[in-house]
């Protein structure tokens, strides 16, 4: 069991509004982890820490990719972090909306490649070749992640359950190690959110890519995980296996609010 | 049926016009001689005027409305004629053909002067399409970027002044010189907002231009340099019709390779990332890419551009002075890319070519030219921001 | 009162709320639950004017409201408390009250509305000199839903009021919300995401997945409808 | 100390003037979070509307005190007009587009204006008339300051005053505010968001128009550029401050009138305006949030 991200002690504040209030977090290898809590708790306050859009106030945050030396990655560029293998999808999708889907993933590509403004303008055999790579590793992807048939069309245009998939089709391109996933089946059907159910287990256990995600659904959350962290006014209130979590008191009344069962 | 409603309203709109144009429109003062002239003239014109346009103006926001509309339940599988015929083949041979014929014929069947004409029209699609890597590719409004034309301009007309430089080696020195401009000013403005970058642009390019102003003893102040040498080929002089024939086919040059430059920079690695970096920069932030380092890559590559023709046009024209780098300049160019369609390399031949050849051709229009480029820039953001050709993006066959 | 009749909103391209049929008597509490992202927010802001439906019809008292500009809609008696407060950040809360009855005239009803405010909370006359953005976030809900009641609405649409509240505090604003409607006659449309709160304060309530009603029944019922606590928990 | 004393009253008067033109960029920008590009040229139009009604009134007799309410009045009706028709045309139809569209079609709208001007007008410079009489009481100071620049300072202390006023106490003054910090908000409480946009754009231009003639009525010529110069420093003077704070305004604007007398009375006057967009260049490199400017964090 190796721990691929630790959270220690993470604390932000907004003006006098505290979001993330000493929170600590692991992340294993190979696993799939799930953050839950009700609106407002912090949760994607969290992910914005771990990608580096915003500067945690107190705290550590350590990735150790799979091989290789623990580093501290706060206080990184989010471009520098998801060079070191942690790529995000975001809640309110983000896609370059004027760009094909092909051309979103190929996005995801830049920074595992290398060719500059000079090899671009010479359109030598490296670029060529690059460029060649490039397209048929992001075609492989949109394979993978099923919207290969969409694969001309701007990502404007696609419907909102494959524009999820293209987020996070555009976010494994930059082959991370660790995905961290923002409410992946937000406004999907339950058709869709099972074929995400089987994509998430896929990219695990196929790519090995670990995961970390904040969800709602909590069919998909409990179906999928295999340990869940329960956040609540920016605090961890428990964790656990999905069992342990279902069974636990204090979940039901973050969640439902007060004495569902009276 | 045009409603009664309808005519109320523009009778409304045009009787606010002439309310509004009134002292501007129909008194003219001199107050030297205290003499008030009163053009009642125009007031009718302004009146009759803004009554038709407002039909137009109505009949376009609805119709833009609608297209809204339809591009939002609608898959948008349609594409413009003017796309069609750009994209397949069979138009598109015959098309470039034709071009090239009429490109090669040109100087030896018009006159010089028309050639010369069509020489600075070529200019302007250089310098169009070399902003349009900022503006239209990296969505970064650069408003100064007539400075990098100065800098280019300025560096061949100093070096030939001192040292006698030629031509083509000052061409080199130029667009390095634009290129370390571009860094140097690019690299602390980056980081500021599409607004902001906009005013500080145009703040640094006023400030060359009233350092070239005022700096006597370097630029010769507002008086400018004289006599700079026209190009010459391998230490050949040419008569001035030859020089210009030269100089028009050394344009139609450089526009082909900045054509081949920017269509191979917009579908590589970089280009790709210029556009997803204008759509949305923090996606683009977590897609691994560096915002500050991409961005100073278009906005100094534009100003290579600029400093290239600023050489060609101190050759050109063999003298330059401060007043050809005003804030319009940079206006007229930018109007060219937003004519044409941001980030579309047809559209901003076709853009620089209607602004720069229309107003030399037909006279009457000339005075009302840079009135022109305004509205322009006005009409074309409310009912058609993509411009004439909007950007087509390549599509990837598969075989499964 | 209010009537919502297959009401089909979009954010961009993307449809919200599919075929919404939504009915509010004068009176009533109802309440509409459903997991984030499913569409509630809209729903209020589809009523409200600010995402104008693409088609359906929305009428309330009779008068159809679904092409009206916000500031006419809330001039027939539609406030809302919308999601997270909204509080003007810069404004005192005397000002902050004051721009809740922005379209009032009757300055002597409003200086007595004020004064029935600062009665139910105490803790907002303390502070009304001081800006909104400084205030805890329970002192903003009561702010919120203040700033909405000095408009004298007849209906109150309310955002999620409990969202990021603790729940001794979140006890208390229910009560007063419930006392200020019944004394003001005010009709409630609540949206929540904590259903338990919710349904034990409404008389009926709605169940929303997806962009669509799925369930309508009394409170009681749906407070011991299995179907709920499914759609919530995924138990 | 003189030369010192009479840098620093000429520095005042200029940012004065200047405070009154940042205002409007100021307020818009605070409400629709966009720079007006145009409101050089509307405080331009001001200073000619002004120019062509004094000297209209003038023939046609009427005495020196009615002749400068009069064209003042005028000065301010044309240009709020001005102001409002701008929103319209150029604003309101891109509510909704990408930041750019806007900022484009200003500048168009700012380019078409000049050049209205020049064509309807002249392009020369005019001698713009001293509507200002010489006062008795300063005679013994005038080496320090003039006439002018005592009715200059008086004028824009009291509009500032007024203008407070308006913005904290008033209704409209409410909406505005609340309009800024909270816009869906402010529609749910039943504010006109587009009413108050026009106001805001309509209160901005009557100021600029003072401003124009005020400066106009100083400087003693006018052109149809002087709306592009007067705008960056204006619109310097806002950002020096902090874009969108009223007070700031008033502020950065003081700081550059005094930054500019002093540079060209110690340093050179050649370089007046390279002052002026060096200043604005520094500061958003260093301080974008400007001095009373509040520094937000972008949600993502």
């Amino acid at each position: 069991m190796n721990t691929i991200l630790e959270v220690k002690n993470l604390t932000m504040d907004f003006g006098g509004l505290r979001a993330l209030d000493h929170l600590d977090l692991n992340v294993v290898e190979g696993e799939i982890t799930a953050i839950i809590g009700p609106n407002g708790a912090g949760k994607t306050t969290f992910f914005n820490c771990i990608t580096g859009i915003y500067n945690p106030n107190e705290g550590e945050i350590l990735s150790s990719p799979p091989g290789k030396k623990r580093k501290k990655i706060n206080g990184l560029k989010p471009n520098h972090v998801t060079k070191k293998g942690i790529a995000r999808t975001f809640q309110n999708i983000r896609l370059f909306s004027n760009m094909t889907v092909l051309e979103n993933v190929m996005i995801g590509r830049h920074c595992r490649t290398s060719s500059g403004i000079i090899g671009a303008i010479l359109r030598g055999r490296s670029t060529i070749k690059e460029e060649k790579d490039v397209v048929d590793f992001s075609y492989n992807i949109l394979k993978k992640t099923g919207i290969s048939h969409l694969v001309n069309e701007f990502a404007k245009n696609l419907p909102y359950g494959a524009q999820r998939r293209l987020e996070i089709a555009r976010a494994i391109a930059t082959e991370p190690f660790l995905l961290l996933l923002d409410e992946p089946a937000a406004g999907m059907n339950p058709r869709e959110t099972r074929e995400l159910d089987e994509l998430i287990t896929r990219l695990r256990d196929e790519d090995n890519i670990s995961i970390l995600m904040i969800e709602h659904d909590m069919k998909l959350v409990m179906s999928l995980s295999d340990r869940i962290f329960v956040v609540d006014y920016g605090r961890k209130i428990a964790q656990g296996t999905p069992c342990d979590i279902i069974n636990n008191p204090i979940v039901i009344k973050a969640y439902l609010g007060e004495d569902f069962d009276a | 049926m045009i409603k009664f409603q309808e005519i109320k309203k523009s009778f409304l709109v045009s009787l606010w016009f002439m309310f509004l144009t009134f002292p501007i429109m129909v008194i003219r003062v001199n107050p030297i001689e205290k003499i008030v002239e009163w053009r009642w003239k125009n007031m009718i014109i302004v009146g009759i005027g803004s009554f038709l346009l407002s039909f137009v103006w109505r009949y376009m926001l609805k119709k833009r409305e609608a297209g809204e509309k339809r591009a939002e339940t609608w898959e948008s599988g349609k594409t413009s004629f003017m796309q069609r015929i750009l994209e397949e083949r069979r138009f598109y041979i015959p098309l470039v053909t034709g071009l090239t014929i009429i490109a090669v014929a040109f100087p030896f069947i018009f006159s010089m002067y028309q050639t010369s004409i069509m020489t600075t029209a070529l200019m302007y699609i250089v310098l169009g399409l070399g902003l349009n890597i900022v503006v239209g590719l990296a969505g970064l409004l650069d408003l100064g970027y007539v400075a990098f034309y100065a800098v280019g301009a300025y560096s061949y007309a100093l070096l030939n002044h001192h040292f006698g430089l030629g031509f083509w080696s000052a061409l080199p020195i130029g667009a390095v010189l634009g290129f370390i401009f571009g860094i140097l000013l690019g690299f602390p403005v980056l980081r500021l907002r599409g607004d902001y970058l906009a005013i500080v642009t145009l703040g640094f390019g006023e400030i060359i231009r009233l350092v070239l102003k005022n700096w006597n003893e370097f630029s010769f102040g507002p008086s400018g340099i004289a006599n700079i040498d026209r190009p010459g080929f391998f230490g050949i002089q040419f008569s001035l019709q030859a020089a210009t024939i030269y100089l028009y086919f050394l344009m139609i040059g450089l526009v082909i390779f900045t054509i081949i430059v920017v269509n191979r920079l917009q579908n590589s690695r970089i280009g790709r990332a210029w556009i997803a970096l204008r759509e949305d920069e923090t996606a683009c932030q977590a897609m691994g890419i560096d915002k500050t380092r991409t961005k100073l890559r278009a906005f100094a590559l534009g100003a290579t551009w600029a400093g290239m023709v600023g050489v060609i046009f101190a050759a050109k024209t063999t003298f330059i002075n401060p007043a050809s780098f005003t804030f319009l300049e940079s206006a007229m160019i930018l109007s060219i890319v937003v004519l044409g369609g941001m980030g579309s390399i047809s559209g901003v031949i076709i853009g620089a070519l209607i602004l720069i050849l229309l107003p030399e051709y037909l006279r009457a229009f000339s005075d009302y030219r840079v009135l022109i480029f305004g509205a322009i820039m006005v009409i074309m953001m409310v009912f058609r921001p993509q411009g004439i050709i909007s950007n087509i993006r390549r599509t990837y066959k598969f075989n499964e | 009162m209010l009537r919502l009749r297959n009401i089909n909103s979009f954010y961009g391209n993307i449809q919200v709320l599919k075929n919404v049929n939504i009915e509010i008597s004068k009176g009533e509490i109802i309440t509409l639950i459903g997991a984030n992202g499913a569409g509630k927010t809209t729903t209020l802001m589809t009523i409200s004017g600010l995402v104008p439906p693409r088609s359906g019809e929305i009428t309330f008292m009779g008068k159809t409201i679904h092409n009206m500009s916000p500031d006419r809609i809330v001039s027939l008696g539609i406030s809302q408390v919308p999601e997270g407060r909204r509080i003007f950040p810069y404004l005192t809360v005397l000002e902050n009250l004051d721009m809740g009855a922005f379209l009032r005239s009757d300055k002597k009803n409003i200086k007595k509305d004020m004064e029935y405010i600062f009665d139910l909370f105490p803790i907002l006359d303390q502070r009304r000199n001081q800006s909104g953005g400084t205030l805890s976030g329970g002192e903003q809900q009561m702010l919120a839903i203040s700033r909405a009641i000095m408009a004298r609405p007849t209906l109150l649409l309310l955002d999620e009021p409990s969202l990021g509240l603790a729940p001794l505090i979140l006890r208390q604003l229910f009560e007063t919300i419930k006392k200020i409607t019944i004394e003001n006659r005010i009709t409630v449309f609540l949206v929540e995401q904590n259903a338990n709160l919710a349904l034990k304060a409404a008389h009926r309530g709605y169940v929303m997945e997806n962009g669509c009603i799925t369930l309508s029944d009394s409170a009681e019922n749906l407070l011991s409808n299995e179907n709920v606590r499914k759609a919530y928990l995924g138990l | 100390m003189e030369y010192f004393l009479e840098l620093v009253l000429g520095g005042l008067t200029r940012g004065s003037i200047y405070a009154l033109i940042a205002l409007g960029y100021t307020m818009v920008y605070g409400i629709i979070e966009l720079i007006n590009f145009a409101h050089g040229e509307i405080y331009m139009i001001g200073a000619f509307t002004a120019l062509i009604f004094t000297s209209v009134l003038t023939l046609l007799g009427f005495n020196e005190i009615a002749v400068i309410v009069l064209a003042s009045l005028l000065a301010v009706i044309y240009s709020s007009a001005y102001g409002y028709t701008v929103e319209k045309i150029v604003y309101k139809p891109l509510r909704h587009a990408p930041r750019l569209s806007p900022l484009i079609s200003a500048i168009g709208m700012s380019i078409f204006l000049q050049n209205y001007v020049l064509l309807a007008q002249t392009s020369d410079f005019l001698p713009f008339p001293n509507l200002i009489p010489e006062f008795e009481f300063i005679k013994p100071y005038r080496y320090i300051i003039s006439s002018p620049e005592i009715v200059i300072l008086i004028t824009t202390s009291t509009v500032m005053i007024l203008l407070t006023f308006l913005i904290k106490f008033t209704r409209i003054g409410k909406a505005m505010r609340a309009t800024a910090q909270d816009m869906n908000m402010a529609m749910l409480v039943g504010v006109n968001v587009n009413r108050v946009i026009s106001i805001t754009f309509v209160i901005g231009s009557a100021l600029a128009a003072l401003g124009g003639v005020l400066i106009a009525s100083h400087v003693g010529q006018i052109n149809f550029y002087i709306g592009f110069i007067a705008g960056i420093k204006a619109f310097t003077a806002a950002v020096l401050g902090g874009i969108g704070s009223i007070p700031g305004a008033v502020l950065g604007a003081l700081i550059l009138g005094l930054t500019e007398s002093f540079a060209t009375g110690y340093v050179s006057s050649d370089y007046e305006d390279v002052f002026a967009f060096g200043l604005l260049v520094l500061i958003l490199i260093f301080r974008p949030a400007g001095i009373l400017g509040r520094v937000t964090t972008k949600k993502v």
